[in-house]
């Protein structure tokens, strides 16, 4: 395929650039410093330092948000993925009543305006119980992520031809085997997809994570937010969180890959 | 059948889930598990390990401070195994309080604290959150006494006054000797009741670079060019001549770009702080009278009896006054012209550390808080010998400012208790805050954190040895001036509501958006606007704001007081005062008032 | 229009061990309908994008009209292409898709011009009714009609290649489009090259089909030439429904070895179900039991089936209007046979 | 319930909008609608045309208070007549 | 959605797990902010009913109008230049092998960061004192000051939000150009069609549907955008980069006033909603036509 | 037996009817495009459809069950695999669903695949198949259902005619094996004589004729039933030989004589000129394609293909005499 024209392939590579120099800002703040990071400039740190990263790793309160942050994200994912996927499956399978209202009304839910909402979502957790607790924190994320899951997953399984359905029911499957055993392999590259768009929304989201939780269930992105005191600001401590936040990101991004390139090929993502 | 390949990779995927759920639970359950029942007599001997190990020096003896351990073991008792939670903001003094004395209290108690620690901001939003819905969060905070007359107010805070000597008195030290916390005047109601436990306390104070200004060579151009000794600035004038004498004329000193001021002016709500503390009565906008000014207020709000009344001059307010916009006009030119060229970019936390890096002369505006990050070896701003090449000073003042108001602004961080936290967890929480506060750990927080609290303290034989490395903090506890720097007062209603309104409109005037006259203009109005509404719903009962009429702004300017007209001359001469004779005269005042 | 040359060309996948399509030769002429016979597999679409200029050839040359365009890209070659499912540009009209050969590459004509041709060629297939549709709204058959007009848009384009177009038609309008196309390539007198897996389209189409298997080009000739004289075993089997049947020499009786033997002494006879007649159980004539018929239709009233019979160990097809049915046993007539002698032809006899 | 804040108008409106979609609900298991080209621009349900009333009438409302100082019921009667105006013939 | 798809009431078993939850999540927040809006809260025992006094105030009040139109103009800006670049780093991605894979992990990489180191991480690297991206501006000679240049501060707010949201459109474009059949590039070369054209009619009429999820997305998102001017510029300098949310922010969640940020949000909400479905249905009904 | 009641194919009462299917036989429904082929066999199936009807099998009926309950197996146009699942756990699907042991169907696979010759690709997923190994691992999961009931739906009209052609000959074996009812779609008349022991007529959701193939050959019903048995499709006769209203006269491609293989006989055979405007050779047959025109209005014309055997010596562009045994004429209703 020759779509890559020598023009897109020079703006890509200049857009790696761009991607990259702020992130190697963000390392080298890292390394450094406050008084090295507020003080000079140095393209290479002349002084680096591991005191940043050490401080983290010692520290059991990030350690414990990195925890914290984990178990809601990765509840997140598992509540959008499995209630995503029977509802995706109805969509791309029935015509039912209200169903066009009802794909883009769950759209619309990803435009509430955040700051509003805060004190309204504290009131709804606290008064069933779950304020300061990863599943909080998991079900407010699920008005964004799940939206946007179902609409994905939508998107492949519309691809996946409804004969398979038809087939599995000659064959003499019941549904519950079809669905498990047959059509969730077939869609794996999809759920992969979705996986990481529920992983990155739940993981870099700060507002509703920080009105949701108290001291049990802090999040790494609240955490983070003590840099900041009265007696100056921790760049370097809040950089080594940065980095440390964006690894599980990438062992996400990299574990499913495959599944992304595979999973963008096919679907409507 | 080995389908196994499509499940597998379900199945393993599944299977991580189950392993990061896993390890999430064992995070948790560990902290249960590592904690073994302590023993009635175990609690006695940690309390003599602690007080060996860790509480030293302190103004008790070890007995007494034994004896005062053992009256919070037995108090705590029916706490016992309970778990609670307190916040308070990131400061040297509290990761003291989180890191080491919570470990202490629970090993003492039994009672296991949970101290959180993040941004104020943060802090002042989930006490906002727990006020308005009434849902418990945290069991404590510790906030700044800034919203004393918030809290006065509206009822969602424990009077501790009442507390102690009714549903906390089982709960309430002997020892706690309240008469001893030097911030206790600041977290008085109007009412007279006690409604927060000062915990530490900081105030913002002139900032110079010693060495300079005792260096002769800089001492004579500075004398030749102004007609008076370079010294420590007594009114903005002479501050303002130092200012530029550094940027415009000195501007290199060892070969290095030199600033005779620094300050901080990006649009962010730390850009309020910085008016709401002290500037408009630095100044001079309001009344005298000490904490802060009646019947006008730094806010420039007035208030009658304990009824605010209005903000806007029109009202009888002092928001929008001469002296108000004077003072917002001098700092935006402050900041253009002389400090340097990030300044206005910075917010209050980038800006803190900027004079330890050794090329701002003074601040006007200095926050004592980073007097623990100003004396740490090897930064240009100390000597080889552990000594600070900088001293703090009394702030100068303005032109409109008279003798007997506030001159700066000082907090307290001071524990509250929300009534919407239920009894028992708000009393195991009273625990807490009383022990961190106690005289047997109190001087050692203190020697930690830098942020005084306890009038004992500050005298003690420890915190004199330490005087000569922190620039003058210590003198200045113990000098009466101390009293010219007071926080927030009583007057401002509902501090959430208010405060936010400062930092845009200032932003808007710093950007050259609009006038320092316009922004105030907009920012008296729209504290008018809110102290309205309040009026309106009638439910803040006797000290509830009841907005005056509005009148013609020269019937309220020939009225005695603020708001004060406008003087022909916001440029008086220049006057400054050797610091060494400042130091003295505290000295002898301290001594005067000993006697 | 041109005339196009292979000379010697081959292709091998890098990396593969063997080649994909087999060095050949090749020679189309101005004008001409030209088909490339085989199945899926056996290096046709290879050769189609050797032509096209998506893949370079690892040897050999191509020439159009004597010029030497082997590393050109497709663009430069001046070319068009049928693709197997219709490929249109779905924002634009039917008649933008005509004209849109027309207003690339600079070559900018006046709209009158561009008119007229369009027209023309809608003209010539019968689409002129639909030119004002949005090209997503037509039925698949007229989509794959306007995408030949694409192909035939350009009055100076050399040669039009044709990939399996009418895959994607419903059977019975098959021909429909076959005849249209034929049709077109003769009052155009476009150089058309046709890839298919489907004999029948083949052979109606063109005028000189090459046959391909696993990269060889086994024959090249008329219609009648590959069917009537395949040059290979596979020509004669892929060719005709069903294929040519073969028997061993060996197997066939004594009087039917013997005259055999004088044609290049072939090892296996290949007949066409067509041409071999049955008969009542004689001593001289192959014999063999009936075990399958199928209906082809009536002749004069007499019912005409397709016999499927057994050789002894082999298993043939006839043609026939005799009432049969299974387990009769009869005697075939061979009245045109093919000799091979491993699998390639070398010998002949029947009725020309 | 008594954090969701609830007023008497609020409530109302929301068991009005609440009763509607019901009734619409209720109405198209009855009589199933078709898609219908009216006086918008594009072709809509029965379901569609009550979203854009719905969206109408709120917008109705803002550009009242915005521009002018009457009283909102005006506004009200105006949405309503929008309403029926898109019900009916959208 | 699919087209042959068989009518079946029963089918909303399978939606209702994600309709009760997200109208858990979502209507019960809704409902309460609409409560809000026409009531002056103290706390929740304190209310009082103001009828639309709320939306009056906002939709009079000069700083809302300005906001709402800033808002406006850094949305368009960040679509305007989003999506074209999207769309061509898409199309110099390569499909497969390990540098896929790498590019894949960076594109990401930006999306997984949380959104206050974002603002944090740009804020220090736009220093034109200590930051890369500022030093080297001025080293250039160009005096480059994002705290005090409002041009300035929207344009690296800008470019923070390229950085750090592009890769989401690049990642859309990417799953929509891999859609496209090998044969219709081949049949646009044949036809002599320029990159242009190829991308015009070729591309683009495939990437349509991609398109309009990315559009949507990045609409509501700069529409909402928050936590990283609040970091990078706080709104300012005055108020050039004060937008919607930080407006909204401050008034619910700094003065805690509730109404009139509930109102204040429902205007808001009301305006996304119509310009999304406006959008939407525009670029559905194209597809419903054919 | 199977049976269909008041099949309504597109949900439309007025194009209801009843078929019994000849149990143990095959029967090839043929139908062009839209002609409700595919409802069908989805209705016989139990699947989703607009059709509606009575389906019994034996006398039980069958309208109520699900799939899963019907003794029915399917293979569709499209090559339908479980792509996630290996070749022989594609084979194995039905009988996992039915519980057999794994020896059983280990068995089962093995001799499924080796019949269908795909016994050497058991580990191979089904996307690296060819198209016509992908339909006969279809073919061989049908199979293994065992069921009374197979439906098959254009299985072999995606693949390359060679290998059509040799799977129809493997499949005619292949069922004649099972003793299962067999309906299979097409919309190719060949298919009808080649497969089926029956042939159901559909068009637009209606049935049109059944019967043998060569009895709907010899006698079709009407016009379009004797379109559906022809290929290409008949020649209409001249408007002005028309007999009465609503019937018009035909007769088949492969019954046009050419003028010159032998004389004409005028008493037994009419004559038409055609105007030749291409001409196909296949090889094994040559088709005519041109008009013919009416004599007594000569803008009235018809076009007509004309499919004789071998290759026959005409151009395009010529005209042609053409001669029609009156026997051969069938006189068909239009509706």
């Amino acid at each position: 395929m020759n779509r890559s024209s020598r023009v897109s392939r020079w703006v890509l590579l200049g857009y790696c650039v761009y991607l990259v120099l702020p992130l190697y800002w963000l390392l080298t703040m890292a390394l450094r410093s406050n008084a090295d990071i507020a003080g000079t400039f140095e393209l290479l740190p002349s002084n680096p330092t591991f005191a940043n990263f050490a401080e983290i790793l010692t520290n059991p309160v990030w350690y414990q948000g990195f925890v914290n942050s984990l178990s809601y994200v990765v509840l997140n994912t598992l509540i959008s993925v499995s209630v995503a996927l029977p509802a995706a499956y109805v969509f791309s399978r029935y015509r039912f009543l209200g169903d066009r209202q009802l794909f883009f009304w769950l759209l619309t839910n990803r435009m509430a305006p955040p700051a509003v909402f805060l004190l309204p979502f504290f009131q709804l957790y606290s008064s069933i119980g779950l304020f300061d607790t990863p599943l909080a924190v998991a079900l407010a994320h699920c008005l964004f992520t799940v939206p946007l899951s179902v609409w994905i997953l939508e998107g492949f399984m519309s691809g996946v031809p409804t004969e398979i359905d038809d087939m599995a029911r000659i064959d003499g499957h019941s549904f519950w085997f079809f669905f498990t055993r047959i059509f969730l392999p077939i869609n794996r590259s999809a759920i992969g997809v979705t996986v990481f768009f529920c992983f990155m929304f739940s993981w870099v989201e700060l507002l509703l994570a920080r009105t949701l939780t108290g001291s049990e269930a802090k999040p790494i992105v609240v955490v983070m937010t003590r840099t900041v005191s009265a007696s100056g600001m921790d760049w370097g401590v809040l950089a080594a969180a940065g980095v440390f936040t964006v690894l599980p990101g990438i062992l996400v991004v990299w574990f499913v890959r495959q599944h992304l390139v595979k999973g963008f090929a096919l679907g409507r993502v | 059948m080995g389908d196994c390949a499509l499940v597998n990779s379900i199945v393993r995927g599944i299977t991580g889930v189950f392993i990061v759920v896993g390890l999430v639970a064992c995070g948790q359950t560990s902290d249960e598990a590592s904690a073994p029942s302590i023993s009635a007599q175990a609690y006695a001997a940690n309390a003599e390990r602690w007080v060996d190990s860790e509480f030293q020096p302190s103004t008790l003896t070890r007995d007494e401070q034994l004896a005062e351990l053992a009256w919070f073991n037995t108090a705590a008792e029916p706490f016992r195994g309970m778990s609670i939670n307190v916040v308070s903001e990131t400061l040297t003094t509290h990761q003291y309080e989180s890191e080491t004395l919570a470990q202490a209290f629970y090993e003492i108690t039994g009672i296991r604290v949970n101290h959180d620690l993040i941004q104020e901001g943060d802090v002042i939003e989930k006490l906002q959150t727990q006020m308005q819905s009434g849902e418990n969060i945290f069991d404590a905070y510790v906030n700044d006494s800034d919203l004393i007359g918030t809290h006065s107010r509206y009822g969602y805070v424990v009077a501790l006054s009442d507390f102690m000597s009714g549903e906390g008195a089982d709960v309430t030290s002997p020892t706690l000797d309240l008469d001893d916390f030097i911030g206790l005047s600041f977290t008085t109601g109007p009412d007279g009741k006690v409604y927060q436990l000062p915990d530490q306390q900081f105030a913002n104070l002139y900032w110079f670079r010693h060495d300079w200004f005792s260096d002769p060579e800089l001492k004579e151009q500075f004398a030749a060019r102004y007609g008076y000794p370079l010294g420590v600035p007594v009114n903005w004038s002479a501050y303002e001549d130092i200012a530029e004498f550094f940027s415009v004329h000195v501007k290199e000193i060892d070969g290095q770009r030199v600033y005779g001021h620094m300050d901080y002016g990006k649009k962010d709500p730390s850009l309020g702080w910085r008016f709401t503390d002290a500037w408009l009565s630095m100044a001079g906008a309001g009344d005298q009278g000490i904490p802060n000014g009646l019947p006008v207020d730094e806010w420039g709000i007035r208030a009658e009896q304990c009824r605010p009344v209005g903000s806007s001059v029109s009202r009888g307010g002092a928001t929008n006054a001469p002296a108000a916009v004077y003072a917002l006009q001098k700092y935006i030119d402050w900041l253009k012209a002389y400090a340097p060229e990030q300044a206005p970019g910075m917010t209050f936390s980038e800006a803190g550390p900027v004079p330890a890096q050794g090329q701002i002369a003074q601040q006007i505006f200095w926050y004592t808080t980073f007097t623990a990050d100003m004396i740490k070896p090897d930064l240009p701003v100390v000597n080889a010998d552990g000594t600070p090449k900088w001293r703090m000073a009394p702030s100068p003042h303005g032109p409109y400012w008279e003798e007997g108001m506030k001159l700066g602004y000082q907090d307290t961080g001071a524990w509250t208790l929300l009534s919407s936290t239920p009894l028992d967890r708000r009393k195991a929480a009273w625990l807490y805050a009383q022990f961190v506060t106690s005289k047997t750990v109190s001087l050692k927080k203190t020697l930690v954190g830098l942020t005084p609290f306890r009038d004992s303290d500050i005298r003690s034989q420890a915190m004199t040895d330490m005087a000569p490395k922190l620039g003058g903090l210590v003198e200045f506890y113990r000098s009466p001036a101390r009293t010219a720097w007071t926080p927030t007062g009583t007057n401002v209603p509902d501090y959430p509501k208010l405060a936010q309104l400062w930092w845009a409109n200032v932003a808007n005037a710093v950007s050259g958006q609009v006038s320092a006259q316009a922004a105030m203009d907009s920012l008296a109005q729209q504290q008018d606007r809110v102290l309205e509404r309040l009026q309106q719903h009638g439910t803040l009962g006797e000290c509830g704001p009841r907005l005056n009429e509005e009148r013609d702004a020269e019937y309220w300017f020939s009225q005695p007081g603020a708001p004060k007209p406008a003087l022909d001359n916001e440029k008086p001469q220049g006057e400054t005062v050797d610091y060494e004779t400042l130091l003295s005269s505290w000295t002898a005042q301290d001594a005067e008032m000993a006697q | 229009m041109a005339r196009i040359r292979l000379d010697n060309v081959g292709f091998t996948y890098p990396g593969a061990d063997a080649a994909t399509l087999a060095p050949l030769s090749m020679d189309i002429s101005h004008g001409e309908a030209f088909s490339l016979l085989g199945a899926s597999g056996a290096g046709k679409t290879t050769l189609l994008n050797l032509l096209s200029g998506i893949l370079q050839p690892t040897q050999g040359r191509i020439f159009l009209d004597d010029v030497d365009v082997t590393g050109l890209p497709g663009r430069d070659r001046n070319l068009s292409q049928v693709f197997q499912f219709p490929v249109l540009y779905q924002s634009m009209t039917v008649r933008e898709n005509l004209a849109f050969p027309l207003t690339t590459r600079g070559s900018r004509r006046n709209r009158a011009d561009i008119e007229a041709r369009v027209n023309a060629v809608a003209d010539e297939l019968n689409i002129g009714g639909i030119l004002k549709r949005s090209a997503k709204g037509i039925s698949l058959f007229e989509k794959q009609l306007v995408a030949i007009g694409r192909a035939l848009i350009r009055p100076d384009v050399s040669m039009v290649l044709l990939d399996e177009p009418l895959t994607a038609v419903e059977p019975s309008v098959k021909w429909r489009l076959r005849q249209t196309l034929k049709q077109a390539q003769q009052d155009l007198g476009v150089t058309m090259v046709y890839v298919t897996h489907d004999q029948t389209e083949a052979l109606t189409f063109a005028e000189r089909v090459a046959v391909l298997a696993n990269g060889y080009i086994l024959q090249t000739g008329t219609p009648d030439d590959v069917y009537q004289n395949p040059a290979h075993e596979f020509v004669g089997h892929f060719l005709g429904s069903p294929g040519m049947n073969f028997l061993p020499v060996a197997d066939l009786p004594e009087s039917l070895q013997q005259r055999v033997t004088g044609m290049g002494d072939p090892e296996r006879l290949g007949f066409r179900p067509e041409n071999a007649a049955l008969g009542l159980p004689n001593t001289f004539d192959l014999p063999g039991v009936v075990h399958s018929q199928r209906i082809l239709g009536t002749q004069r009233g007499e019912v005409i089936s397709m016999y499927g019979l057994q050789c002894g160990a082999h298993s043939v097809f006839v043609r026939s209007s005799m009432p049969l049915a299974v387990g009769d046993p009869v005697t075939i007539d061979l009245k045109r046979w093919i000799g091979f002698r491993d699998a390639i032809r070398v010998g002949r006899r029947g009725a020309e | 319930m008594n954090w969701m804040a609830w007023t008497a108008p609020t409530g109302l409106f929301f068991a009005v909008i609440a009763s509607a979609l019901l009734f619409l609900i209720l109405l198209e298991l009855k009589r199933p609608t078709a898609v219908a080209k009216g006086w918008l621009p594009m072709a809509t349900t029965r379901g569609d045309r009550f979203f854009v009333s719905l969206l109408g009438a709120a917008f109705i409302h803002l550009f009242w208070l915005s521009l002018t100082d009457w009283p909102v019921l005006y506004a009200s009667g105006l949405a309503m007549l929008w309403l029926v105006a898109v019900m009916a013939k959208g | 959605m699919a087209q042959n798809r068989v009518k079946d009431n029963r089918a909303w078993i399978g939606v209702l797990p994600v309709l009760l939850i997200v109208a858990f999540s979502g209507v019960i927040p809704l409902m309460t902010v609409v409560n809000y809006s026409v009531q002056d809260i103290l706390d929740f025992n304190t209310r009082f009913f103001v009828g639309l006094e709320w939306y009056r105030e906002t939709l009079d009040d000069p700083r809302f109008v300005d906001a709402f139109l800033r808002q406006i103009g850094f949305s368009a800006a960040v679509l305007i230049v989003e999506i074209p670049l999207g769309i061509i780093v898409a199309r110099g991605m390569p499909t497969d092998g390990l540098r896929a894979s790498l590019l894949l992990v960076l594109l990401a990489t930006p999306l997984l960061i949380p959104w206050n180191v974002v603002g944090a991480i740009w804020q220090i690297y736009a220093r034109p004192d200590i930051g890369l991206l500022g030093v080297t501006l001025n080293e250039l000679g160009i005096a480059f000051n994002y705290t005090s240049e409002p041009l300035h501060a929207w344009l690296t707010l800008l470019a923070m939000d390229i950085w750090h949201w592009t890769s989401l459109v690049a990642l859309l474009a990417f799953a929509g150009l891999t859609s496209v059949p090998a044969a219709c590039y081949q049949a646009a070369e044949l036809d002599g069609a320029s990159k242009w054209q190829v991308f015009r009619f070729v591309e683009l009429p495939r990437l349509k549907g991609v398109l309009v999820i990315a559009v949507l997305l990045r609409l509501m998102d700069s529409f909402m955008i928050y936590t990283e001017p609040f970091v990078l510029t706080g709104g300012g300098p005055g108020n050039t980069t004060t937008f919607l949310s930080q407006y909204l922010a401050t008034m619910a969640v700094g003065q805690f006033d509730l109404g009139p940020a509930a109102a204040f949000s429902i205007i808001y909400f009301l305006f996304i909603l119509l310009f999304s479905w406006l959008f939407y249905t525009s670029v559905m009904r194209d597809e419903d036509r054919s | 037996m199977l049976r269909m009641d008041r099949a309504c194919l597109d949900g439309d009462e007025a194009t209801a009817f009843d078929h019994s299917f000849a149990p143990g036989e095959m029967t090839v429904v043929l139908g062009g495009n839209l002609s409700g082929k595919t409802n069908l066999c989805r209705l016989l199936a139990g699947l989703p459809t607009q059709a509606h009807g009575d389906v019994s099998y034996d006398e039980q009926p069958w309208s109520h069950l699900p799939p899963q309950q019907r003794s029915v197996a399917a293979v569709f146009q499209a090559f339908v695999n479980y792509p996630n699942w290996t070749v022989a756990q594609n084979i194995a699907s039905p009988l996992v669903a039915r519980g057999l042991t794994p020896e059983v169907q280990e068995q089962k696979i093995c001799a499924l695949a080796q019949s269908l010759g795909i016994g050497d690709l058991l580990e191979r997923n089904p996307d690296e198949l060819s198209g016509g190994q992908q339909q006969r691992l279809a073919i061989a999961r049908a199979l293994a259902q065992q069921a009374d009931v197979l439906v098959l739906d254009e299985p072999l009209v995606n693949l390359d005619y060679k290998l059509r052609e040799a799977l129809v000959v493997e499949l005619k074996t292949l069922l004649a094996e099972t003793r299962a009812t067999v309906i299979y779609t097409s919309s190719d008349p060949r298919d009808a004589f080649a497969l089926g022991d029956q042939v159901l007529l559909l068009e637009r959701n209606q049935k049109l004729q059944s019967g043998t193939p060569l009895q709907v050959y010899q006698n079709p019903s009407n016009l379009a039933a004797a379109h559906l048995m022809s290929d290409p499709g008949v020649n209409l006769l001249p408007a002005s030989e028309h007999t009465e209203r609503g019937e018009r006269r035909a007769v088949r491609p492969e019954h046009v004589r050419l003028g010159a293989e032998t004389a004409p006989q005028s008493d037994t055979e009419l004559r038409f000129d055609m105007q030749v405007h291409s001409v196909e050779r296949s090889g094994d047959e040559t088709f005519l394609h041109g008009n013919v025109c009416d004599p007594q209005s000569p803008q009235a014309m018809e076009h007509w293909v004309v499919r004789r055997l071998g290759m026959q010596p005409v151009d395009a562009g010529q005209a042609v005499a053409l001669y029609v045994r009156c026997a051969d004429i069938l006189t068909l209703a239009v509706e």
